[in-house]
C-alpha cells in the first residue's frame, strides 16, 4: 500500500487577511491536514500574498492576527510554500516583505504544480 | 484538469488571474455569474477568445438562461447539470473562486 | 465514480449551496456516490433547522437533510466554524453533523474527486 | 412640517443577480420603504445591471427570479430608475435589453445625484 | 450626531461586524448617539447567541448584547432575511429584537445619518 | 459627501467604480481590505495619485496597521475610528461595498 494512497493536496491563498476570515480558516484547515501525512502544498496568489506580510498588527482591528503561524508550517512538514511572481510584482512587493521563505514562482510554473494535483481547494 | 470560474470577470479578478495559470488543452467550465464572461460581444470578448483558442470552454446552460444570456462567444459549449457531471468525471478539478 | 463536496457559504447568500446541490442531484442520478457535503466557512449556516423561508422558496437545509436520508450522502458541519456561527447540536438538522477537518482529510482522501463550491 | 421630513434616500444596485441575493434582498427593501413616501431613487451600477436583463429563465437552477420584480416599483411611485451609460456599453447592452424603462445618465450626473441625497445604501 | 447603522454581512466571516462595532464604540465615546444596529443579509446572524468562538477571540453576539445594555444601541434584525438564515426567538441574544424592514425606514428617517457596513 | 472604500482594488472592481463617480473636494476614506489601495508604490498608485489630487483622501489607522502597510503615498491622512466618526459628523456618508 503506502504511497499510492498519498494525495497530492493544493491549499491556494487567494484573499487579504482580516478583510475575509477565507485565509485564516484555511490556514487550519491546512494545520489539520498537516498531521494526516499527505503531500501538501500551498500556494499564495492575487491578494493571498497579503497574508504573508511582516509586521501586522492587529491590535487596533480586534481580530487576531495569524501571519506567524505560516512560520509554524514548516515544523509540520507542509514546506512547499509557493507565490506567485506578477502578484508579488504588481504589490510592490518582495520576498524580503514575507514573514517565510517562499519558492517564487512564475504563473507557468505554478499552472503545471496545479496540473500535478489530486486535490485543489481554493480558500 | 477541469477548471471551474463563478465569478464575474467584471467585478472580481478571478477570470483575469485563472488564465494566467490555466494550462493549455484543459477545460474550463464558466457556471452561476461566471457565465457573463462568455457572452458575445462584452467587454471581455478578446480575452476570452484567447481562452478559447487554446482550451475547450464550457458554459453551464441553466446559469446562462437564469441570467437571461442567449448569445455567447463562438466556439462556447452549452452543458447542463449532467455535463458538469462528466466533465468532473474526465478530470481533476480546479474551483477558481 | 466517488465524490466529496466542500461548500463555502451559506445558503440563499450565494449560490453556492444551490449549485453544489444540483451539482449531488444530477451525479446521483447519473449513478455516481456523493460521498459527503462537507461545510467549512460560513458554509456551515446551511444545516440549521430554524431554516423558514418563504413557502414558494426551496428550503436549503430541508434538501440536504432529504439528500442524507435519501441517498446517505453525509452532511457535515466543522465544528470549529460552527461555533464561531452558532451552528450547534440544538439546531442542527436531523441529518446533519458537527465534525472535526480530519474528516474532510479522510473525504480528500478517500474520493476520487473533491469539489469546492463558493464565492 | 411635511416636507421637512421627506428624505432623499438613493439605493445602489451593484451585484449581478443569482449568484448572490444581495440585489434581491436590496429589491424586497425598496418595495418596504416605498410606502413611507420618501424621495427614493435606484441606480444601476456594474454588475447591477444584469439584474434588468429580459428573458432571464431561472427554472432551471432552482432560485426565483424577480426582474419582472422591477416593472412593480412604477406602481409604488418608485419612478426613478438610473442607469450608468459606462457600465451598460462595456456589458455590450443597451436600453432594448431591459425589462424596465430607465434613465440612462453619465457618471458624473449620477454622482452629482448621489451628493444630494441624505442616504446612499449599496446593496 | 445620531446615527443608525445597516450591517450586512454575518460575523468573523467578513470584517465588517468588527468595524461597525469599533465604530460604534467610539461615536458614543465621543459622544454621539447611536440609536440602532440594523441586521440585513447575512447581517442578521450576527445576533445567534449559539456562538462560542474560541476563548483568546473576541465573542461579536455578546458583544452587540452589550451595547444594547449598556448603551441602548437597539440591535435589530430583519424577519424576512432572518427566517431565510435560521435566526428566530429561539436563538437571539437577550438585547436583540427580530422586526421588519419598516423600523429600518424609521431608523433612516430618524437619524442624522445611515452608514452601511458589508463586504 | 464622505465615500468608504472598504475593498481591495487587486480583487474587486469597488475602488476603479467608486472613483468614476466621486465628485471633486469629496472627501475619501479607505477601510478595511480597501486601504491596500493608498500603499505606496502598488499598481494602484498613479489612479490614487489622481485621486490625491482632486479629494482629501484617508485611510484607518487601525487597517493599515493589522495589514503591515507601513508606506502610504504622499497625501493620504491617517485616521482612527475617532477621526472615522469625525469625517461622519461632517458628512452625509456613501458606503462603496
Amino acid at each position: 500500500m503506502g504511497n499510492e494512497h498519498v494525495k497530492k493536496i493544493m491549499h491556494v491563498m487567494r484573499h487579504a487577511p482580516h478583510g475575509t476570515i477565507y485565509t485564516y480558516e484555511g490556514l487550519e484547515m491546512i494545520l489539520i491536514m498537516a498531521a494526516y501525512e499527505q503531500d501538501l502544498s500551498v500556494v499564495f496568489i492575487g491578494d493571498g500574498i497579503y497574508a504573508l506580510r511582516k509586521n501586522q498588527d492587529t491590535a487596533g482591528i480586534g481580530i487576531k492576527g495569524f501571519a506567524k503561524t505560516f512560520m509554524a508550517l514548516d515544523g509540520y512538514d507542509v514546506e512547499k510554500l509557493f507565490v506567485d511572481r506578477v502578484s508579488l510584482e504588481e504589490r510592490g512587493l518582495s520576498e524580503e516583505d514575507l514573514v517565510v521563505d517562499v519558492e517564487v514562482l512564475d504563473s507557468a510554473e505554478i499552472g503545471a504544480l496545479m496540473n500535478q494535483q489530486d486535490v485543489v481547494i481554493h480558500h | 484538469m477541469l477548471h471551474t470560474i463563478n465569478k464575474s470577470p467584471f467585478s472580481s479578478d478571478s477570470f483575469e488571474t485563472a488564465v494566467r495559470f490555466i494550462q493549455p488543452g484543459d477545460p474550463v467550465l464558466f457556471i452561476e455569474n461566471g457565465v457573463y464572461a462568455v457572452e458575445e460581444g462584452n467587454r471581455f470578448a478578446e480575452q476570452l477568445a484567447g481562452v478559447i483558442m487554446n482550451n475547450p470552454v464550457y458554459a453551464l446552460q441553466p446559469d446562462l438562461d437564469a441570467r437571461g444570456i442567449s448569445s455567447v462567444a463562438e466556439g462556447v459549449a452549452k452543458v447542463d447539470y449532467d455535463g458538469f457531471v462528466d466533465l468532473v468525471a474526465e478530470h481533476q478539478v480546479n474551483s477558481w473562486l | 465514480m466517488k465524490i466529496g463536496i466542500l461548500l463555502k457559504e451559506g445558503p440563499y447568500n450565494h449560490q453556492a449551496a444551490d449549485t453544489a446541490y444540483k451539482f449531488a442531484e444530477a451525479a446521483i442520478r447519473k449513478g455516481h456516490t456523493v460521498d459527503a457535503v462537507f461545510l467549512y466557512n460560513d458554509g456551515v449556516t446551511n444545516v440549521t433547522k430554524m431554516m423558514d423561508p418563504p413557502q414558494d422558496d426551496r428550503n436549503i437545509a430541508a434538501r440536504w437533510d432529504q439528500l442524507h436520508k435519501e441517498h446517505g450522502v453525509e452532511i457535515l458541519a466543522c465544528i470549529a466554524a460552527s461555533k464561531r456561527r452558532g451552528i450547534c447540536d440544538e439546531v442542527l438538522i436531523e441529518g446533519g453533523e458537527i465534525t472535526g477537518l480530519g474528516t474532510l482529510t479522510d473525504i480528500a482522501i478517500r474520493n476520487d474527486r473533491l469539489l469546492t463550491f463558493g464565492d
